[in-house]
């Protein structure tokens, strides 16, 4: 029963990461990319708790909410969209 | 089923209840600022029910919680906040019946976009 | 669009290769090999609980430390380009609400990184994750004030001297027990209690030190960089 | 039961390998590459820590919930946990010097084009 | 804790989840998106503590903490970049 819940929540996630990277690549601002990127590492940190990864679930948070997507702002602050 | 069980489900169900609202919310409402109502006060009361609810369930997590719930009320209006901020850079967001606006009348201008 | 069209026949072609070759990869029912060893031995060698860290810090300790320079040499190569060419706009003013809470909590957000450095062998966490909680306190710092760049501190320092702990601690391992990076000399304690797990909290604070110095050296280069222009 | 469970994840971390390829392959922008490497990273890095998962398992840290005389069968596969948390760190910083390059490039050529980036080219 | 209380309150996380995400990926301008990814990361803090909870491992709801902490990082970094404080 339980099995179930956690398979249909998997496939939740699993479906939305997916569409999420699709949705990178074709958004046209570059900055709701930078956002869906962020969502992806949050869901995927909730896939890592999933699979009984805390460590890495806990990284994945740490990095992926905070550090990427910093890194990216400042590259988009210093290019811009076009090209 | 003690009290503390009763209880603790009723403050889960009422907490997911006011969450999945505010997705609904986030979803359903018109504009932005419509949408952030949604987005910062409900998920506020949302999650500190549902913590609430776990907390009766499990009282020996309470400490842990408790923290958590701790940081929520803390940063959440901030972030709220914050974007409710960005959301001023954008005039072509601004409501036709605003009557008032303090933010702009204190010559407030952050960075325009570039 | 004959670009993304070509880029999707390439991207199906390896996914019908993913597709045969994943469920290759049969589900286990049972540990095996090294996972094996290294669950069934972790604990009473290592004297550590969380088994990930035992396996991070003391049985692949070595290769950790070359990540560590990998780690090194990437900071170390933004933090200089961005110092040859920088390129900067201005930034405006923060809110007040925003510079308080940037005042206020950067404090309780680095007690968890350090929180979650010092119980390395307790519970999730360990010096990667801490030392990248501990980085955001600085982003938390920046973001609350408008970017005035500020050319001296101590990282390197800091970041020097976390290496070279890192090294020095494994070769006291070599001195006391023959192997680089052994962690049973100094006693592994019973498992479970704060001071247990012979070296694995130390290096995990020489790590933590590390990472964290790293990433704040990077968003401080990024600071620094907006400052002119 | 759990077999779904299982291989659900497979498919979506291969479906986020293929999608980041997909992008790497086909976009133009500097910025929009390196978004999808991180797409492709996040997967690899799913794709490894499933690799290790025996359902029906906890976490492989010891606490007074298992026995000590039951580790074996009671833990999750802790070697690629521990890999994949250095493979983590290792991504964000590659990342940075990514956008880093980038930027400086597109200094030079004048657009954020990858196209015109001669200079990077061999 | 029945299993239909259980798929209940799976069903309402999950729920406003991907409304939330529905919007992220609808929102016009890049103010919806952070307001959705906002809601996103707080309804998916508590199903990570429900998932704690169902495991019965109080050293799960350190991922919640952390998680909880720098998603808020996150997002302020970027509410201040569309503020203009951040370049």
């Amino acid at each position: 029963m339980t099995e179930t819940l956690m398979t249909a929540i998997v496939l939740t996630l699993g479906g939305m990461m997916v569409a999420a990277g699709i949705a990178v690549l074709f958004v046209r601002d570059l900055l709701s990319a930078i956002i869906i990127t962020g969502f992806v590492s949050l869901s995927a940190s909730v896939m890592f708790l999933l699979m009984d990864a805390p460590d890495v679930a806990i990284t994945e948070a740490s990095i992926g909410a905070v550090l990427a997507t910093m890194i990216f702002l400042w590259g988009r602050g210093k290019i811009g969209d076009d090209g | 089923m003690s009290v503390l069980s009763i209880a603790g489900h009723v403050l889960l169900v009422s907490g997911g209840f006011i969450l999945f609202t505010s997705g609904l919310g986030i979803l359903r409402m018109p504009d932005v600022w419509n949408r952030l109502h949604a987005g910062t006060k409900a998920t506020t009361l949302g999650s500190i029910l549902f913590l609430a609810g776990i907390g009766c369930l499990q009282p020996v997590w309470i400490p842990k919680l408790f923290l958590i719930v701790l940081f929520i009320i803390l940063t959440n209006p901030v972030s709220g906040h914050a974007l409710a901020r960005a959301v001023h850079m954008r005039p072509e967001e601004k409501p036709d019946n605003l009557l008032e606006d303090d933010l702009a009348e204190t010559g407030y201008e952050g960075g325009k976009e570039q | 669009m004959i670009r993304t069209l070509a880029g999707l026949v390439i991207v199906l072609i390896l996914g019908a290769v993913a597709a045969a070759v994943i469920p290759e990869m049969q589900m286990r029912e049972e540990l095996q090999g090294v996972g094996y060893s290294y669950a069934s031995r972790g604990m009473d060698e290592t004297g550590s609980s969380n088994l990930v860290t035992a396996v991070i810090v003391a049985y692949r300790g070595l290769d950790t430390l070359g990540e560590v320079v990998v780690l090194f040499c990437a900071s170390t190569a933004v933090v200089l380009m961005l110092t040859l060419y920088p390129i900067g706009v201005k930034a405006s003013e923060p809110s007040r609400i925003v510079a308080f809470t940037a005042k206020v909590l950067p404090a309780p957000i680095m007690l968890f990184g350090v929180y979650f450095i010092a119980h390395s062998h307790l519970s999730p966490g360990g010096g990667f994750p801490g030392g990248t909680v501990i980085a955001s306190t600085f982003l938390l710092v920046m973001l609350g004030s408008s970017s005035v760049p500020d050319r001296n501190g101590r990282l390197p320092a800091i970041e020097s001297l976390a290496g070279l702990s890192f090294g020095l601690l494994g070769f006291w391992g070599i001195m006391t027990a023959g192997q680089f990076l052994n962690n049973a000399f100094l006693g592994t304690g019973t498992p479970g209690s704060i001071i247990s797990g012979g070296l694995i909290p130390l290096i995990s604070i020489a790590i933590g030190a590390k990472v964290a110095s790293e990433f704040s050296g990077v968003f401080k280069a990024f600071r620094n960089s907006g400052g002119e222009a | 039961m759990s077999t779904a469970f299982y291989w659900s994840i497979a498919g979506t971390a291969a479906g986020l390998i293929l999608v980041g390829l997909w992008g790497v392959l086909t976009r133009k922008h500097v910025l929009r590459i390196a978004l999808a490497f991180t797409v492709a990273d996040t997967g690899a890095n799913l794709l490894l820590v499933w690799s290790g998962y025996l359902p029906g398992r906890t976490a492989p840290v010891i606490d007074g919930s298992i026995p000590a005389s039951e580790i074996t069968s009671a833990v999750v596969d802790p070697l690629p946990q521990a890999m994949v948390l250095t493979s983590i760190v290792i991504g964000v910083a590659v990342a940075a010097l990514f956008v880093v390059v980038g930027v400086l490039a597109s200094r030079r050529t004048g657009s954020a084009d990858v196209r015109r980036m001669k200079e990077l080219r061999w | 804790m029945s299993n239909t209380f259980t798929s209940i309150l799976f069903g309402l996380l999950g729920g406003g989840l991907l409304l939330a995400f529905i919007r992220l990926l609808k929102g016009q301008h890049g103010t919806d998106r952070a307001v959705a990814l906002d809601t996103a990361t707080l309804i998916s803090t508590n199903l990570l503590v429900f998932i704690a909870f169902l495991e019965g491992r109080s050293m799960l709801i350190d991922v919640a903490m952390v998680y909880s902490v720098l998603s808020f990082l996150g997002v302020l970094a970027i509410a201040r970049y569309l503020d203009g404080g951040l370049r």
